[in-house]
């Protein structure tokens, strides 16, 4: 990977939105609930900058930072729609768990754990019948791992040499559920051997590691060589939504995890020292403030535009 | 007119959709050299070959959403389950993905896909072969549900849904499929959403759907020998539901009897009789609104159990003829 | 009497069925230490153990199935679907297996299981989080369907669902789990398949489901105020349903709204009208059968929409009061 | 394994159960479709003689081998639920699809594909939760094994380490789709990794083999030592069903297997000649001539009766 002050500056663009969105939730600024992904940011940009204009993403619902992370992403635009404004990316219909910037390729965040898996296949196959050299990326958690919708498209993927990246974003949980205790397996990675296709296992936390295993993954999709599953193992600093006690782990393991953070590891790659970074964290920040001030000013959808798009 | 089987004016409407389009595509459980469980696709895969006439592994999930996926994409997924009842295995995707996609998203994207699936009774394929799900499609805004009951209609309903630029759910007849009629060979249009009087008649209204329509309209050539004439209102497409004619023919002749195949609890009668009954036909009406639908009972295997559990002409006939009497 | 949440009346319910039944057991995603999404199990995990709260993958297919294949084993199983949308997942094992096993092995195997899942919007959760398919059950013969508005009603019902050799839907409703009402505390039973009125009156007979009773229940007050009085009935068991009550009231006030917050398309509204105007009702109907339902939309996320899209108080006090008022 | 007559009769009737069936309806004798399992009746037999009584069974479409090897089993009341009456396993409700004999604790045939891997992780709970050292099998075909479903039942039963046998009949095929192209590994049993469960392959003809590995994976299980994945490989002589016409493989590919038949092999290692066996083969169709007898001289169900048994 090219190292690059840009993507210290989008893992730290993440950070301070999602930060912002934790803080106008408890003001009561806009409802719904929401699933940060604060700890993750290295996977979320390592993806991001690993793959081409063009190519499709099919997100999380903890996915701001993928989306923030792709092609074209507007924070405005992103943070209109958290607030459930007609400029948002859905016009304030979709709202966090939905956030699409179609006219990029970026084809939603998703409320369905796995939700994302079968039409990656789909994807993938559109991209193949159309003979373009496009990837999709789908991208979900290590809990999705276990639905059945994981099974059915890898193994599509697999035996249609499709080009589709399965990136599982292992943050040891799903809510309440370890990893250890939901699966036999060390490496989620591990099962790509069910369907003859490579599985890899990188560090989640570290950005440059996950460019580089995507990127590869991406050439050997151009390549026509099939689908590859990537673990990124990481971890969630937050609860898994606004209502979580966090019972189910102890404050440790948390504090331990804290310590590789991965914003402040990458910042030292690229030899910043805590001004530098503290200039671009205000930076961020203005820019996430002024994002709040175009989604407070715009307006809300009509209620009588409430069938609007429902049907073509 | 040159006569055609639905299952043959199906696959007429499928190869001239895949001539004119590129896009357009055929995807399911042994769609190719198979020829499909029933038929439709005999014969395609020589003409378009194994990229455009996919067979799938048994995975009904991941063929509903590669057609979402195909479909948000830019190309037009026709996609087959091979028997309504595993469609049970697609539900999250067609429901949750395909028809929610374009609102969620604020409008800017699309899913044009269409999933073909033969549902319904009477092969002798017992509990798991023979659902009747209609209605739980028609209770999800988003998709439109279509249900042809004749091959013209077939053919026409088919090359329309595959034009429509949201998903639709194509739902066929497993005992309509070697049923005759006359079929145009150009690719025309049936348009979706247009109900249509299939018989005209002033005594009792018959809204009947998919293999309910020829048993009607059987049961309607039967009354006409006693004096009562029904009429025999086919809605062909059930959501979104062209009620107009369903509701001008209630208020002309005042009586209505609803038959379809499905469980009567919960199913699309349901649907239109409450279309009536808040309608402007209300006050015409002469007799109270009857259903006429499947038994609350899972398809059983025996033969006469089995034709027991749905409506049979002569239950048309039956129901049609007391309404007519005002014995209700 | 004592008063507890609606949440509280649940898990009382299951604690009492599982003190006094070592058969019946819990089994979902995050039942245990998390205490459900919903806080219903909370606290369980403590008295009974993991063995008995059981804590699953998110396999919403298995879950299902695992109840199917306990509840046939001698088990009792109370299986947990986190948000009512993802049932879209269990959905062949819940129509194909669980609904049809007793009627397909001629009545000699029993699926003793309940699933709970909360259905409904109203939490800002958007489209996927926020359905409302209860009538997708309805239409399956061999399932029961229950609804329960109250804290009393939801303990009550629960019980006498873990004691049915049925399978059951239990669907509760995310807004009404803080409602508070009085709950008695023996381990007391409500019947299933026992529609009730709620409000006695005699000018207009509102049926609602869900969290749409206490909606109607508020509309009556305002309404009596106009000396308008509404008659409100809560069918609570949507399959096999209790229609006698229903057209009971019909018949004497004349007048019916039906309201739920499913989309009205295909939804159980229809059911209830049908019901009404197949009865002899029919004859003292002064008005069109009015529903009142969710609009035909995926729920949105902005506040003021995804109130919108589902019937409010002043919704069913205008309709009501229209239909009262001959407006029809 | 114990050799025994009674072994290759119970294979032998399997065969005459299933010509019979077929001529039945060939003479328009029976209605609805069939699954024959003709040329794989070492599979069901290995099975049936490698599990005990109380043990639990969870069948395929194709199951009339496996029903019959069951414990209990009644060929009569096979062919009368076959052919629809009252006295057949089902009354007639069920038909080929779906016989049971709950009472034996065979949960019965199954109509979906895969249908029955979720209650087998049930079943397998129940076990478990009861403290019997029963043991679940649940049967299903190389084209089920690529439902979610399986995926879902494995991965739970592995984590729980329920005593259930995933046997997978890989017979080649899934109507038309060859397991060469539905997947793409050798074996079925390599996807036991992807949970950590052990995974076998059995020659799925040879009687003696089936039974050992059986035999074995129910011991593993009753010690509370979780799943095991058997896959039996094996071939079906005769088409999907009713309507197919085997385009999708060759004549010789059909003779090839048709020489490796189950029974004669088996009817070598127990030292029968022709003779012998000819006059099991009489024996065994004389008794498929009075269950033939016993159907067709009972009623079939009252259609007034259709309600009963929806509900309890
Ligand atoms: C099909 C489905 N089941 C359950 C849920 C509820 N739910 C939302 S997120 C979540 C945990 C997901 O865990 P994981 O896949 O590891 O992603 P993470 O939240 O850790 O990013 C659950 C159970 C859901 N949204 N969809
Ligand atoms: C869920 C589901 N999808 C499709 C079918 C139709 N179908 C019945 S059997 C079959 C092939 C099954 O193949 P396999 O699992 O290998 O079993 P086999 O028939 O070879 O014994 C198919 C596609 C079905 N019954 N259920
Ligand atoms: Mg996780
Ligand atoms: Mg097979």
């Amino acid at each position: 990977m090219i190292h690059s002050d840009a993507h210290l500056r989008r893992m730290m663009l993440i950070r301070a939105f999602e930060e912002k969105a934790e803080e106008l939730y408890a003001l009561g600024r806009v409802h719904g609930t929401m699933h940060l992904s604060i700890g993750q940011e290295a996977t979320a940009v390592g993806m991001g900058t690993a793959m081409r204009e063009g190519d499709y993403l099919l997100n999380t619902h903890r996915g701001h930072g993928h989306c923030l992370a792709w092609f074209g992403s507007d924070v405005r635009l992103m943070m209109a729609e958290f607030m459930g404004r007609e400029t948002g990316y859905c016009r304030g219909r979709g709202g966090s768990m939905h956030i699409a910037n179609v006219d990029a390729n970026n084809l939603g965040a998703n409320g369905i754990v796995g939700g994302g898996l079968p039409m990656a296949a789909g994807v993938g196959l559109s991209i193949k019948m159309r003979k373009t050299d496009q990837v999709g990326v789908v991208v979900f958690g290590d809990g999705a791992n276990n639905e059945g919708a994981f099974h059915e498209s890898v193994n599509l993927a697999s035996i249609w040499k499709l080009p589709v990246i399965y990136l599982c974003e292992n943050n040891q949980y799903a809510m309440s559920m370890a990893i250890r205790k939901s699966s036999n397996i060390a490496d989620i990675s591990q099962r790509a051997s069910a369907y003859g296709i490579r599985g890899v296992t990188v560090d989640g936390n570290d950005l440059a590691a996950v460019h580089d295993v995507m990127a590869e993954a991406a050439a050997q999709c151009r390549a026509g060589e099939g689908p590859v599953l990537v673990e990124a193992k990481t971890y969630r600093w937050r609860g898994h939504s606004k209502s979580d006690r966090q019972l189910y782990r102890t404050r440790e393991e948390v504090l331990d995890w804290q310590k590789r953070d991965p914003i402040p590891r990458y910042s030292k790659v690229l030899g910043y020292d805590e001004a530098r970074l503290e200039a671009l964290r205000k930076d961020v920040q203005a820019e996430i403030e002024a994002a709040v001030s175009f989604a407070e000013s715009s307006p809300e959808p009509e209620v009588s535009a409430i069938l609007e798009g429902v049907y073509a | 007119m040159r006569e055609l089987t639905y299952a043959e004016a199906l696959r007429e409407g499928l190869r001239q959709a895949m001539r004119a389009d590129a896009r357009v595509f055929v995807m399911g459980e042994d769609v190719g050299i198979y020829g499909g469980a029933f038929g439709v696709t005999n014969g395609m895969l020589e003409e378009f070959g194994a990229e455009r006439i996919i067979d799938t592994p048994i995975s009904e999930a991941v063929i509903a959403g590669a057609c979402i996926g195909a479909a948000l994409t830019g190309m037009r997924p026709v996609g087959e389950i091979q028997f309504m009842d595993f469609v049970t295995l697609s539900m999250e995707q067609l429901v949750l993905q395909a028809a929610k996609i374009r609102y969620m998203f604020g409008g800017k994207a699309s899913v044009p896909m269409v999933l073909r699936m033969p549902g319904g009774s009477g092969t002798g394929a017992a509990a798991q072969h023979s659902e009747s799900l209609e209605n739980w499609f028609v209770n999800v805004p988003g998709l439109k549900v279509v249900m042809p009951s004749t091959p013209y209609d077939a053919k026409g309903l088919l090359l329309a849904a595959i034009d429509d630029p949201n998903p639709v759910i194509f739902i066929e007849h497993k005992l309509l499929y070697k049923t005759k009629g006359p079929v145009p060979e150009e690719a025309y249009r049936v348009p979706l959403s247009q109900s249509v009087v299939v018989r005209p008649g002033a005594h009792v209204t018959v809204v009947a759907t998919s293999i309910m329509v020829p048993r009607a309209l059987e049961a309607a050539t039967t009354l006409a020998g006693e004096g009562i004439e029904l009429e025999v209102v086919d809605p062909r497409t059930l959501a979104p539901l062209d009620a107009g004619p369903i509701i001008a023919s209630a208020r002309k002749t005042g009586k209505v009897l609803v038959v379809h195949e499905a469980p009567e609890r919960g199913g699309f009668g349901g649907e239109v009789v409450a279309c009536i009954a808040a309608s402007e036909a209300f006050d015409f009406l002469e007799a109270p609104i009857r259903r006429l639908a499947g038994l609350d009972v899972p398809i059983p295997y025996n033969r006469n159990l089995e034709r027991a559990a749905v409506p049979q002409v002569e239950d048309i006939v039956r129901e049609a003829r007391r309404l007519a009497r005002g014995e209700y």
